[in-house]
């Protein structure tokens, strides 16, 4: 018995230490701070270690669109154009581009990019790589709308589509449209194991369920990477994550988990990075349920919730308040407090009772067995049961998740999506483009929200296609197929001499940029 | 040694012939002061999990959430401290053990039952029903139960009667095993020769004389994989497939406040100390009922 | 002996069958779209219908069922779903993984945990036997993700003598081997404590004591051979386990090892990969219980006449 | 002839649950130089216990040796360091005991048992060790080819012969045998005991042969000790004892053995079973049992005494002292057997 008690008070103790900021804790990870590869020889670092918390399952960027995978081959992929860390689009591969008319856009290629296999780029490369992407199930629903890829001359590529389509640029941006080279491609049956693109980093070698290593491509078009060894390290918990950075395992650690931030911050050999992402969260219903069919009920439920107090259990206040749309705050279009529900429990009980349900009524609410759902569904439980609610946690794996509320046997079920232009989270989440598994899992249809997302898409006048969206806004705040509640907070934490990182609103960071000490 | 053997058995046989088996289990077991410290601990746990109403309201302190007290520290009010979410951990581990005692309970229950049968057949049947069902069983244990579990609760879904299901099916190969090993030690001695010479058939002689005597075995295994049980409830939960919210339970506690441990440390420490004990105190119980059941086993 | 192994390999294959059986029904019992894990996170229902097509998953179960079989007597156990990679290559890059933190923990538990159950028996009663066992219970009582976080808080965070996770080298070694090794060792000691009490009163020790032999030749030679063979057992078991069980401690320091694998594999109802895991599981169990059969022999001439 | 062995006034108790067995109380014995020594008493008299304590093998917890001495070679064994008790064990003094099935180890080859305790006493090689390992199997009867076979592979009487070769393998001064053919066949426990008596005379061994069958002790002993309940009640040489047993529990003994001289057809076995040994009498530990127990018998302990005109035999008994002897008793001893 003694020893349990001793070895609690240690644990206390050492707890407590950590917890003021660590003065006598980080003490210890000193060394290891200042030089975590041992290369104590040399002055500067070039070697850096990024912890991820998800393998990637390819490094082939044609295969799945997986946020494991896109953070790890945007590095070793360009594509034609890009989004800068503040979402604006800056030229890449392509140097220039015309917008030809409503349906054709024409790429002028920077020349002289080299293939990490040596290999110049060339038009070909590019169309050969956008129709391998329209060619794969797993990654092309973002490019079934380009009808034609033209090869102007070696450094000309024409796009075009099938309907009029302003956010095309936006999706180019994406890794599914990374460009890889023809020829490596074409004259492996296993791409996978060796891919071959022109961005700042190329593949070195993939241990199975180990890192990922990639060394800077000397040749890269806008000037070789510092960092001349970047390795990709996975470790799912986040909390080992946060270890790993303090006792200087790796240089830079994604998504810590919000309770370390704290910690984190106040250690004076790590920092943090934080940015507002285009991830949105939100509880949706199901609206071919006979009770969530009634929009009062839908409205009742928005009044239960607290999102403060829901942001403050579920994310550890470390995130935005989503202001009742789907739209993040640096999206085109977005349009907040168009609509909006108080925190008021009387007046949900009241919607509840005029909508025929006074003493409530009981449902499910389907989430994914991962921790940030399991804090969700149950503030969100508490919540509901205020307005006399019962909730039944369905907690399931992902693919069984995903694959149940794509058919709609849900009633209330917690998601989150994340996108950079607002066509693809407007049509995702409320267009019968989408019904089911490609991401209307609300099964909310109204056709004048189709009609007015088609016209916003084909508009070329932005100022009309902002207002169309701002309407679209507007009417499904009202009817609140899905209730937005919060959109999450990108961070990265990393060793205090790491300069020069951005955070990607995407979530896929370029590491190009990064480098260690002055 | 013989000498010594032939003398304290003959004497204790002849001085407590009176008292009965539960009699003398109960006088042994109570010498044993581990086995003693493990009954009280276990019951200290039980009690305070039957009267868990009276001490705690439910309503008030386990189940509503409130983001004003999120991870405080164990104080006068919470003794234990709160959780993520506000609630008393002190109240959420006694709700808690109404959770995985009864679960682990009912677990063993079953599987012993189940596999209690299955070996009894095997044992005391024909030998094709005895090869059929122990290869059976042999494919099961060539799958680690930890597994076997994880694999029905995904298929299942988790609530609570799958996680029974789940770790009843992976407790019952041992149990069958056991009971197998006995029937066929039992099987083979005089008295059933004896028995089956004076007309007693199979179901009396199963009933009456071979589960009697394979019951020490299967108390000691049962007492044993109860704290095994309780651990893999604990262990699902801690994966994700446990036991659903609000309802608390010691596992899904330990892996909800696993990623506050460093600013909280009360939050994951405390419900793993509520296992810890739990599984301490079943498995002197368990060491003590072994050695009062068997007394040849001792030392 | 050459016989009796072959008998017992044997015999495995009835045993593979019957595993792959139970876990081909469990997984297409099992909720969920492997599709949907084939595609991501957004597809087309037409993608969806190409590859349900393209994986076989509108057969019968049968069918199926014996497809697989079929294949995998060729040694050929498919591509997963998750990498599309063979189940073989994904399965045997983290193998070793998982048999470094095994054997390591098997090693640690067996030097501690003999030692201190022989001296626990030799000095029964003794503050040393009273100390061990206490030390046993809590081994045996302690969730062992518990302990693994501890000790990463204890000795990664606070004291950062050990990395926290990550299977790079001998040091990232120590603290999950540590942790897995609790259990078998308090398993182990407490087994060899039991043992060797029983075996130290034999006939045959009074016999070795009578002939004038030092108290540790009679401990080492005469009762811990005999005392070897449950030893054995539950040393040979608790590395089975660890080989397929150690998935708390596989997710708790993020090791790479394939117990971590086949849970995600579950969770994502990857068949195929699920699949050959539990039956590299099953082979390694059944492997390391002939290798215990065979030691049993090693150790007692009476079980090696069996063997003939 | 000198006292080879002399234990005197032995207390050994066994400390269980709280209770205290007592199981021999005070015990004397001499022993001398190739003499053979029968030790005779009921199960759980005290024998094996007495023998187990000579080399110290008594198991501690929960036996203890409570007091007395046990002099060898003038040493007391007690007392001696363990170091000095090692080089009698097996040596000088070795052990034979009840069970062959169980006192071999079972997994070492029989051999390699033998030569152990040569190499380890006589301080020679491995080789050497070996062959005169294999010289005492021959010795014993057993082919040396089975040098290299394990205990499960002899029957019960072969194991008793290894047993055997393995107790005289270092030419000991004294073999302690306990029971060495109870757990045999007839025929067996013949060759068994032919072959002790046949090493006895060949190497000059004392033997103390422990037994509760008479006539192995007739057949092999020079003398005689009949122990009950942990004490000597009466010792003397074969022809003392046998022929005018006077002790009423040597007598009783005497009486529920078949002899074929027997006129009687009726077997007459002692009344009642041993006392308790947690709980001995205040008096005669036969008191109980004793068809001639006077009240002085059930308070107080008789002390040993030597019987008029016999040399050697001594008894523990009151009733040879009375001034108003029974009368059935005097004649029970006069007529003899």
């Amino acid at each position: 018995m003694k020893k349990i008690v001793t070895s609690l008070l240690i644990v206390a103790f050492v707890l407590a230490m950590a917890g003021c900021g660590g003065s006598g804790g980080t003490a210890a990870t000193q060394p290891a701070a200042t030089s975590p590869q041992g290369s104590a020889g040399t002055p500067a670092r070039d070697k850096l270690i990024v912890a991820i918390p998800e393998t990637p399952t390819y490094v082939d960027p044609h295969i799945q669109a997986t946020i494991g995978t896109f953070r790890v081959v945007t590095q070793i992929f360009d594509r034609l154009v890009e989004l800068d860390a503040d979402m604006n689009l800056v030229p890449t591969l392509a140097e220039s581009w015309d917008i030809k008319d409503a349906t054709t856009t024409v790429f002028h290629l920077r020349k002289g990019v080299k293939f990490h296999d040596g290999n110049t780029m060339t038009a070909e490369d590019v169309k050969y790589s956008l129709e391998r992407c329209i060619a794969s199930a797993g990654v092309n629903y973002n490019y079934l709308i380009i009808s034609e890829i033209n090869v102007i001359d070696e450094n000309t590529v024409e796009i075009v589509t099938s309907e009029p389509c302003s956010v095309l640029l936006y999706r180019l941006t994406l890794d599914a449209a990374s460009i890889v080279s023809k020829a490596a491609a074409e004259s492996t049956s296993d791409f996978n194991a060796a891919p071959v693109g022109c961005g700042p980093f190329k593949f070195v070698s993939w241990e199975l369920g180990g890192d990922i290593t990639l060394a800077a491509f000397e040749d890269y078009w806008a000037g070789a990477s510092p960092i001349k060894t970047l390795v990709f390290k996975t470790i799912p918990e986040s909390i080992s994550r946060t270890v790993a950075l303090e006792t200087g395992e790796v240089d830079i650690a994604y998504d810590l988990s919000a309770t370390d931030f704290a910690t984190v911050e106040a250690n004076p050999k790590l920092k943090m990075a934080t940015t507002t992402s285009g991830t949105v969260w939100y509880v949706g219903a199901n609206v071919k349920d006979p009770i969530l069919s009634k929009k009062e009920v839908r409205q009742a439920m928005a009044h239960a919730i607290n999102k403060q107090d829901f942001i403050t259990l579920t994310f550890n206040g470390n995130a935005t308040d989503a202001s009742n749309t789907m739209m993040s705050p640096y999206l085109m279009g977005y349009a907040p407090d168009l609509v909006t529900y108080d925190y008021d429990v009387e007046k949900g009980k009241a919607l509840l009772a005029e909508a025929g349900y006074p003493n409530g009524f009981s449902c499910t609410l389907y989430v994914q067995d991962a921790q940030i759902y399991k804090d969700a569904s149950v503030a969100l439980q508490e919540a509901l049961r205020q307005i006399g609610i019962t909730v039944e946690i369905k907690s399931m794996d992902g693919a069984t998740f995903t694959s149940a509320t794509s058919k709609g046997e849900h009633q209330l079920f917690f998601m989150s999506k994340t996108s950079i232009d607002p066509d693809s989270m407007l049509r995702a989440m409320y267009s019968e483009d989408s019904l089911g598994a490609s991401g209307n899992r609300t099964f909310y249809v109204v056709p004048e929200i189709d009609q007015m997302l088609d016209e916003a898409l084909a508009t070329t006048d932005s100022e009309h296609a902002k207002d169309l969206y701002k309407q679209i806004q507007a009417i499904v705040a009202e009817d609140v197929p899905l209730y937005p509640l919060a959109v999450e907070y990108l961070n990265v934490g990393m060793q205090s001499d790491v300069n020069g990182f951005k955070l990607y609103p995407g979530k896929t960071h370029y590491i190009y940029g990064t480098h260690i000490g002055e | 040694m013989n000498f010594m053997t032939t003398i304290t058995t003959t004497t204790i046989v002849k001085r407590r012939k009176k008292k009965s088996q539960f009699v003398m289990v109960w006088e042994r077991l109570k010498q044993n002061r581990l086995a003693v410290a493990g009954l009280v601990i276990l019951s200290v746990i039980v009690l305070a999990a039957i009267f868990a109403n009276l001490l705690f309201d439910y309503e008030a302190m386990a189940v509503r959430q409130n983001a004003s007290i999120r991870l405080n520290p164990p104080s006068s009010e919470h003794w234990l401290g709160t959780d993520e979410v506000g609630r008393d951990i002190l109240a959420r581990i006694v709700f808690g053990a109404r959770i995985s005692l009864p679960v682990a309970f009912a677990t063993i229950l079953i599987a012993a039952v189940i596999g209690g049968l299955l070996g009894a057949i095997a044992g005391y049947g024909s030998r094709t029903a005895d090869n059929i069902i122990m290869r059976i069983m042999d494919m099961f244990l060539a799958i680690p139960s930890t597994l076997l579990a994880i694999a029905i609760v995904a298929t299942l879904g988790s609530s609570i009667r799958n996680l029974l299901i789940a770790i009843a099916v992976s407790n019952i190969p041992p149990f069958a095993r056991i009971i197998r090993s006995s029937v066929i030690t039992i099987r083979n001695e005089e008295f059933i020769e004896a028995a089956q010479a004076i007309g007693a058939n199979d179901r009396r002689i199963i009933f009456k004389h071979i589960l009697p005597n394979a019951m020490a075995p299967m108390i000691v295994q049962a007492t044993m994989c109860i704290a095994g049980s309780v651990l893999s409830i604990a262990s699902l939960s801690f994966l994700g497939l446990g036991i659903q919210p609000p309802t608390p339970e010691w596992g899904s506690m330990l892996s909800n406040g696993r990623q506050y441990i460093r600013v909280a440390w009360w939050v994951c420490t405390f419900p793993g100390i509520a296992i810890m004990l739990t599984i301490l105190s079943l498995n002197l119980l368990g060491d003590g009922l072994r050695d009062a059941l068997d007394p040849k086993l001792k030392n | 002996m050459y016989k009796f192994i072959l008998k017992r390999l044997f015999m495995l294959i009835p045993v593979l069958l019957g595993v792959s059986f139970i876990v081909f029904t469990i997984m297409s019992l099992t909720p969920g779209d492997p599709v949907q894990l084939y595609l991501g996170d957004n597809y087309s229902q037409e993608a969806h219908d190409q590859i349900s097509e393209e994986l076989g998953l509108n057969d019968p179960f049968l069918i199926r069922y014996a497809k697989y079989v079929f294949n995998a007597l060729q040694g050929d156990l498919g591509n997963t779903y998750s990498t599309k990679r063979p189940v073989t290559t994904e399965i045997f890059a983290r193998f070793p993984a998982t048999v470094r933190l095994a054997g390591a923990a098997l090693f640690f538990a067996i030097a501690v945990g003999m030692p201190l159950g022989i001296v626990s028996a030799v000095k029964q009663y003794s503050l040393t036997d009273n100390a061990s066992m206490l030390v046993a219970l809590l081994g045996v009582s302690m969730p062992n993700f518990w302990l693994g976080i501890m000790l990463i808080l204890l000795l990664a965070a606070n004291l950062g003598i050990f990395p926290a996770s990550g299977d790079a080298g001998f040091k990232s070694l120590v603290l999950p081997a540590i942790t897995l090794s609790a259990n078998s060792l308090a398993t182990i000691t407490r087994m060899t404590r039991s043992s060797m009490l029983e075996i130290i009163r034999q006939d045959y020790i009074r016999t070795a004591r009578a002939k004038g032999l030092r108290e540790s030749v009679v401990v080492f030679r005469h009762a811990l051979r005999n005392a070897m063979i449950p030893i054995i057992t539950s040393a040979g078991l608790q590395f089975g386990f660890a080989l397929g069980g150690a998935v708390l401690v596989e997710t708790v320091f993020s090791w790479p090892g394939i117990g971590r694998l086949l849970v995600d594999a579950i969770k994502l109802k990857d068949t195929p990969l699920v699949l050959g895991l539990v039956l590299v599981m099953a082979v390694s169990f059944t492997v390391i219980n002939l290798i215990i059969d065979i030691l049993y022999a090693f150790f007692d001439p009476r079980v090696k006449a069996q063997y003939k | 002839m000198e006292n080879l062995l002399e234990i005197k006034n032995l207390t050994v108790e066994y400390h269980t649950q709280g209770e205290i067995v007592h199981a021999v109380n005070g015990l004397s014995l001499n022993l001398r130089q190739g003499e053979s020594l029968g030790l005779v008493g009921e199960t759980g008299a005290g024998k094996t216990t007495t023998a187990l304590s000579i080399l110290q093998l008594v198991a501690d917890p929960p036996g203890k040796i409570m007091g007395g001495e046990i002099f060898f070679d003038g040493v007391d064994l007690l007392k001696t360091k363990k170091s000095l008790l090692r080089s009698v064990r097996g040596n000088k003094i070795s052990m034979i005991f009840q069970d062959p099935m169980t006192s071999l180890n079972p997994v070492y080859s029989v051999g390699f048992q033998i030569a152990e305790v040569i190499q380890l006493h006589e301080n020679c090689s491995k080789e050497e060790a070996r062959r005169k390992a294999e010289e005492m199997l021959e010795m014993v009867g057993i082919p040396k080819e089975r040098y290299e076979e394990y205990p499960h592979q002899f029957s019960g009487g072969m194991k008793q012969r290894v047993v055997i070769a393995m107790s005289v393998a270092c030419s000991p001064q004294i073999i302690l045998a306990d029971e060495p053919t109870t757990a045999l066949d007839v025929t067996i426990q013949a060759q068994v005991l032919e072959l002790m008596n046949d090493l006895k005379e060949k190497l000059h061994t004392s033997l103390l042969l422990i037994t509760h069958d008479l006539g192995v002790v007739a057949q092999v002993c020079d003398r005689v000790a009949i122990m009950y309940s942990g004490e000597i009640v009466e010792q003397g040489t074969i022809p003392e004892v046998f022929d005018h047993p006077a002790h009423p529990y040597t007598i009783g003994l005497f009486g529920s053995i078949p002899t074929l001289s027997m006129e009687s057809t009726k077997l007459t076995p002692i009344e009642g079973q041993m006392p308790d040994p947690t709980e001995l009498p205040a008096g005669c530990n036969f008191s109980p049992r004793c068809p001639y127990a006077r009240a002085e018998c059930h308070s107080k302990k008789p002390g040993v005494t030597r019987i008029p005109g016999e040399a050697t035999h001594e008894l523990r008994c009151f009733a040879l002292g009375w001034e108003q002897p029974d009368e059935t008793l005097m004649e029970v001893i006069k007529r003899g057997r």
